[in-house]
């Protein structure tokens, strides 16, 4: 892949073999086919995107109403769909490289040794960085202003600049397959081997900076997301009046300010090794690279909880609302979420329990591991004694909620087996360990993210998600989970490492042959996904719920029209107990109407963030490919944007009263005009988002 | 589960710890079962009692309490918090007491419990093999590791490239190579067989085959083995060295004779 | 004081043009966001100490540091966060336009100041053959000191930026927020510069 | 006295009081009094002092309502520095040690 640079002055150090097509041209092969075929598809979807919104004049409104708004459940929804799009990709490399482990049995495989490894190094980095960040983010974009009677996140601005980070850095990940090639380095990148003497080629130097954008994105966000809670909680609204949500993003938010700096430390020295000849994680000249590996677990275990806190709040609302009571343990559950969130900064060694360090500081750094057992166990307790005497609805957010307690379980007792050391010494690096954050990633937080789309998408969208293709996606989901994950404990155990591309032991055949079989049954859960979505928007009109409510909710977030107004609330809700909504639907007016209606500020639509985007985005590239002026000009106009930015004072949008009072008005009267649903027929077609109280439905 | 399955799964797991044939790995699988019948009671209530409590509790059913107000006990708290500690005690002196023994760096006794002096063997990690140098016997091998049964090793390890890790699962444990460092991994085979042991960070395109065979022999036998080595062997000479040192698989296990003096300190020194 | 001097600088309820609401969140972000990139330094520094040993033969810190430039690089940063705290008390105390501006212009030069010497320094050691490239611990040096300098000249062009703000806008709410900002930042540097006054200069140097 | 005269004297306070920590700091080093590890000790016993009177004096944390919230999220943060890098330290110390 060295073939000579074109137009060095102009296109850094791109040469024609940095084209996948190129590549499959001179030396055609089934792995340069299949990355080819990527690169193809990466390029035919970004012209027929741009062919159909052109088709249907879509620009515009896409410009206006979405890519520039800074409206948080916007930037929310946004967040997510950039989520979706990245999975596609990793999920998708995900069954090749479940395929070529099954097909490279004593045989070559299908794939390159050296395209193994850049799909299970996309495949982390994506689902870490590119699906699970911007899917909780997006969530907690979402909800958490409408679940503390918000109307805004505190910087929406911010929030946008942090949206289209996210997205550059997407974008990187995407034309890596296109020009060039990705890092083999896995998603922890290690040096020596990601420096300059091993990884000449410009696959670190994409990982870096799309990690650098992404990270700079949360970073942000977490920012933003700490400065809502802590500042703009509605009246009435005190910290141990939140629903469990808010307190997880709350933690999440704090680890996501304080742990992502680790991670921009560790890529950033890797970058100086890698373009200024430093010797920070060298071999030679007194570099230290076990300093890399202390750096980037110093983040690396922090993430992990980033990811499990705002799933552990979904579980916590979804687990209340459909077993119809009240939280069991509130405080506690508040507890053990700070509890895990403080004590995430003090484990990280167990990541390297084998590079040498004496064994009592193993064994300290495998006690504190273990205690995260402690907080975590209560929790999954907590979730159960809420359903001890409540009345159990089976609905597709519950059924996650269930497997997952019971499949998490096995996870963390996998991750409890990994805490102490001499047995990490036998499952360190091999498919045991790959099993265990499988156990966590999948029925952990993937199914909360899936909990939280079921019962959150007629908030967003004005209508419920049909119920059979949900349950069908559950049973594949629990199904191939098992299937998939299950045999790599047991080949772990045997032996077998991580990240092989090929396998020269016959015995481990049939496991690796199940857990290709589990793989697709993960991929048809992701097809019934699909199925149902589409289904769902057909049957829009009979699901519709704009009354609000679907689920005789809890939280302030139920107290709005679904899709809520722009300003979420007409006027601030004010609380005087610990389930406003909930007490106020039983015991008198759940929202009674104000009294009278004022203007409204909303903040204006604001193309600097996309732009900031775009501009971090080709200082990226430029960057990668040395090409200095082009870094230089975006790392310009990202500053002059910044400048621009503050130089603008019409920030703000004013709603007239009237306006509020007329469309708060017409929610309110659909609200009186539906008929009231009891739990009974919560999934039929009867249920247009105003729940019967307890009474009514005795009566 | 079908059973040619289930016998497929047990003759994977002949290749790991739990078929151990040496101390390391049977302490470690001892470990494993002991740990494993403490989760197996913590794993226990949550298994039952979310299915119990959710199917019991579910809305259909007319026959249990509904308290929709009910958060909070005193008894229940406790319960939820102070077993779930005092197993962490428990589990924390486990490992405390298991680390320490089982450190990489910790000489091991030979086969009938008495101190002897260890077979130092130097492990130095290539692109994509591994060289054991012996340094009594001023021979060297690739991809293969000839150790006599019942007499403790003692590996030396770094690495004249990336950083590497080395397992030999039915041995024990796993430590990290690293450039211009020395780590160190005791280990003892009681048993005589062949075992597999490889690199098990990833280090590019040869990774996966990486792998190399450790002969656990009598001590006759390993007599024999060092005899045969000198005799077919070639010099380990800078041309030797220089070829070792490219960024390729061995194809096959290759001996060395007249190792230089102090090969090891000089790839640490090199390295810097 | 005043009962009611909420915030520091300039007291906000004495303005109609901004709540204190306002002032606090907008405030309280920037804390988070100073605390994030207090964990890189942390970490920035906790990685030189850890390359402090890895001389690889080249120069150590007593062959390149000196005393008395770090000494007067102290001084000028010190100085121009006092001269700062006077541009936040003529803001507070709505002093003329002119005697903000005088204020900061001032603290721009002390920092334009700190730049030059701070430069000067690098170029002595590049001189000596002490470039990032030759050890583990020149790399760990310049991976934390021109870090420090490069938030410095970001301070400077803030001080620009919003100097020219204060002159066409005047000093309205946004501006005012961002006046607040730019002095939490500014001091913030200064204890950064203690840090490495300290960890770098004087435990290098101390015999 | 005045509002602005008191803040006027914390400023000038603080810069006195950081000018002399600085100085004393710088002293140690250049006319040294005691061994390396003593001097090193009262170095950064001064700069976190001087740190201390910044937060004080300059950046107006206290514990006053107001800046309570502050105040807090300082201390929580001095808490992960200090994890983060004792915790740097002592690891990378004791590999050092073991991997001669
Ligand atoms: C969140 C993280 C995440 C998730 C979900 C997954 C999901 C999967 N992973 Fe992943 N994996 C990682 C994180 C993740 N992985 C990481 C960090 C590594 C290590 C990389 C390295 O070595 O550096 C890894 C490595 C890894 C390997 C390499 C193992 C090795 O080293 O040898 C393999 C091999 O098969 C694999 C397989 C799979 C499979 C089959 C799935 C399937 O289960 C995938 C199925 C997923 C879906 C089908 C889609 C998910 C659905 C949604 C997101 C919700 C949908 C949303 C809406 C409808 C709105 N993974
Ligand atoms: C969401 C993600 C997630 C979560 C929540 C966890 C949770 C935990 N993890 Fe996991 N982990 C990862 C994702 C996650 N992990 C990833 C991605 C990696 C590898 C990255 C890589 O190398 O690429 C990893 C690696 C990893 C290692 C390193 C292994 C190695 O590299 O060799 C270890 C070692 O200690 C570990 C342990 C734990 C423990 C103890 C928990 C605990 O938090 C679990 C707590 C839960 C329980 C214990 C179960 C429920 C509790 C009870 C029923 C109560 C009673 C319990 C007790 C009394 C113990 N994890
Ligand atoms: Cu690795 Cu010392
Ligand atoms: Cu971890």
């Amino acid at each position: 892949m060295n073939g000579a640079p074109v137009l060095p002055a102009l296109l850094g150090r791109f040469a024609w073999e940095d084209l996948p097509f190129v590549r499959f041209w001179q030396q055609p092969s089934l792995s340069e086919g299949i990355a080819a075929a990527a690169a193809a598809l990466v390029i035919v979807g970004a012209v027929a995107l741009v062919l159909v919104l052109t088709r249907y004049r879509l620009w515009g409104t896409l410009w206006r109403d979405w890519l520039t708004s800074l409206d948080h459940k916007k930037i929310g929804i946004m967040y997510i769909v950039i989520a979706f799009v990245m999975m596609a990709r990793a999920v998708i490399e995900a069954v090749l490289m479940r395929v070529q482990q099954a097909s490279a049995i004593d045989a070559p495989g299908v794939l390159s040794p050296d395209h193994f490894a850049q799909l299970f190094s996309t495949h982390g980095s994506i689902m870490i960085f590119f699906m699970a960040m911007p899917f909780i983010t997006g969530l907690i974009n979402y909800i958490m202003p409408l679940q503390i009677g918000a109307r805004d996140m505190a910087f929406p601005w911010m929030n946008s600049v942090a949206l289209w980070l996210t997205g550059g850095g997407a974008v990187l990940m995407m034309i890596s397959l296109v020009v060039g090639k990705f890092s083999t380095g896995g998603w922890t990148g290690y040096p020596p081997y990601t420096g300059l003497a091993f990884s000449p080629d410009v696959g670190p130097d994409y990982w870096i900076w799309a990690v650098t954008l992404g990270s700079i994105g949360s970073t942000l966000g977490g920012i933003n997301i700490a400065c809502t809670i802590y500042k703009l909680r509605c009246p009435g609204m005190s910290l141990m009046r939140m629903q469990l949500f808010c307190w997880t993003s709350l933690c999440t938010a704090i680890l996501m300010i304080f742990a992502m700096p680790p991670l921009t430390v560790a890529t950033a020295l890797l970058a100086l090794d890698r373009y200024l000849g430093f010797h920070m994680f060298t071999g030679d000249l007194g570099g230290n690279m076990m300093n890399y590996a202390n750096l980037f677990w110093l983040f690396g275990h922090p993430e992990v909880y980033i990811l499990i806190l705002p799933a552990f709040g979904i579980y916590s609302e979804v687990v209340s609302t459909f077993s119809g009571k009240r939280l069991y343990g509130y405080t506690s559950l508040v507890i053990a979420t700070m509890a895990i969130a403080v004590l995430s900064f003090t484990v990280w060694v167990h990541h390297f329990f084998t590079m040498g360090q004496s064994a009592k500081l193993n064994a300290i750094f495998g006690i504190a591991t273990m205690t995260i057992g402690v907080p975590t166990g209560v929790k999954i307790y907590d979730w159960i004694w809420t359903m001890f005497r409540g009345e159990v609805r089976f609905t597709v957010p519950m059924l996650y909620a269930l497997a997952f307690m019971m499949t998490f379980t096995l996870g963390g007792l996998s991750g409890i087996i990994l805490a102490i050391p001499p047995l990490d010494y036998l499952f360190h690096n091999t498919l045991f360990l790959v099993a265990h954050f499988h156990n966590m990633l999948i029925p952990g937080l993937l199914y909360g993210l899936l909990a939280g789309y079921h019962y959150w998408f007629p908030k967003a969208f004005g209508f419920r998600l049909n119920e059979t293709w949900g349950r069908i996606a559950f049973v594949c989901w629990v199904v191939g989970f098992y299937l998939a994950f299950m045999p790599l404990y047991i080949l772990g155990a045997s032996g077998m490492a991580r990240r092989t591309a090929q396998i020269f032991e016959p015995d481990f055949r049939p496991w690796l042959y199940v857990a290709l079989a589990g793989a697709f049954v993960v991929l048809a859960a992701l097809a019934a996904l699909i199925v149902q979505l589409w289904v769902s928007i057909r049957d829009r009109r009979e699901t519709a719920v704009w009354a609000g409510d679907p689920w005789d909710g809890r939280g302030l977030e139920w107290a709005t029209s679904s899709p809520p107004p722009e300003y979420n609330f007409a006027m601030p809700p004010r609380v005087d107990g610990p389930y406003p909504f909930y007490d106020g639907k039983h015991d008198g007016p759940a929202i009674a109407p104000p009294d009278h209606y004022e203007p409204i500020d909303v903040p204006r639509p604001s193309a600097l963030g996309p732009l900031i985007g775009i501009a971090a985005l080709i200082t990226a590239f430029g960057l990668v490919w040395h090409a200095w002026w082009m870094a230089i000009a975006g790392l310009v106009a990202v500053i002059g944007a910044v400048i621009a930015r503050s130089v603008v004072r019409n920030v703000e949008r004013t709603l007239s009263a009237d306006a509020v009072e007329a469309i708060d008005r017409h929610w309110r009267d659909t609200v009186k005009a539906t008929p009231a649903v009891t739990r009974a027929l919560e999934t039929s077609v009867a249920n247009r988002g105003v729940s019967a109280t307890a009474a009514e439905a005795a009566a | 589960m079908p059973l040619p399955l289930l016998l497929g799964g047990c003759a994977a797991l002949s290749h790991g710890f739990l078929n151990a044939a040496g101390p390391v790995a049977d302490n470690q699988r001892h470990l494993f079962a002991l740990v494993a019948v403490v989760l197996a009671f913590i794993a226990a209530p949550v298994l039952l009692l979310v299915p119990l409590i959710g199917w019991h509790y579910r809305r259909a059913n007319r026959h249990h309490a509904y308290r929709p107000k009910w958060t909070f006990s005193w008894g229940l708290e406790g319960l939820i918090w102070v077993p779930p500690l005092l197993l962490v005690v428990l589990l924390s002196v486990l490992l405390w007491r298991a680390t320490v023994r089982d450190d990489p760096y910790r000489p091991l006794a030979d086969g009938r419990g008495a101190v002897a002096r260890p077979l130092v063997v130097q492990a130095i990690a290539l692109d994509w093999k591994w060289l054991f140098v012996y340094p009594d016997a001023r021979i060297a091998a690739v991809d293969q590791l000839a150790i006599p049964v019942g007499r403790p090793v003692r590996l030396d390890l770094t690495s004249a490239t990336v950083m590497q890790s080395m397992l030999i699962p039915r041995l024990g444990g796993q430590i990290y190579a690293m450039p211009a460092m020395r780590t160190q991994l005791n280990l003892r085979a009681d048993h005589a067989g062949i075992y597999r042991g490889a690199n098990v960070q990833y280090n590019g395109n040869g990774f996966a085959r990486q792998s190399f065979e450790v002969l656990a022999l009598s001590p006759a036998e390993y007599a024999a083995w060092l005899a045969r080595v000198r005799r077919g062997a070639q010099p380990l000479d800078a041309g030797a060295w220089a070829k070792l040192a490219r960024r390729q698989v061995a194809p096959a296990p290759s001996f060395y004779v007249a190792t230089p003096p102090g090969l090891f300190h000089r790839v640490m020194q090199d390295a810097r | 004081m005043t009962a009611r001097a909420l915030y520091p600088g300039p007291d906000l309820t004495r303005h109609a043009d901004m709540a204190e609401k306002d002032a606090e969140q907008g405030l309280f972000g920037f804390w988070l966001f100073l605390m994030s990139d207090a964990v890189i330094f942390a970490l920035l520094f906790a990685t030189y100490g850890v390359m402090l040993s890895g001389t690889a033969g080249g120069p150590t810190p007593r062959d390149v540091f000196e005393l008395q430039p770090a000494f007067i690089e102290t001084g000028l940063l010190l100085a121009s966060s006092f001269t700062w705290g006077m541009a936040s008390l003529a803001l507070k105390y709505r002093d003329s336009r002119a005697r903000l501006l005088a204020w900061m212009a001032v603290t721009l030069f002390l920092g334009l100041g700190f730049l030059a010497m701070e430069l000067h320094d690098f170029a002595t050691m590049f001189a000596k053959g002490a470039i990032p490239a030759r050890s583990g611990f020149l790399s760990g040096f310049f991976a934390l000191v021109p870090l420090h300098g490069l938030h410095v000249a970001t301070g400077c062009l803030w001080i620009v930026v919003m100097a020219a703000q204060v002159m066409t806008i005047g000093v309205d709410a946004r501006v005012k927020v961002n006046l607040l900002r730019l002095g939490l930042f500014w001091h913030f540097l200064d204890i950064i510069w203690i840090a490495i006054f300290s960890v770098v200069y004087l435990q290098g140097l101390a015999a | 006295m005045s509002a602005r005269a008191t803040e006027t004297r914390r400023y000038v306070t603080g810069l006195l009081l950081a000018l002399t920590l600085t100085g004393a700091a710088f002293a140690v080093v250049h006319w040294p009094i005691a061994d390396r590890g003593t001097t090193l000790a009262a170095i950064f016993a001064l700069a976190l002092v001087q740190a201390l009177v910044h937060f004080r004096c300059f950046l107006h944390i206290g514990p006053r309502r107001s800046s309570r919230d502050d105040l807090i999220l300082l201390l929580f943060s001095s808490l992960i520095i200090v994890l983060m890098v004792a915790g740097t330290l002592v690891v990378l110390s004791n590999l050092a040690t073991r991997m001669h």
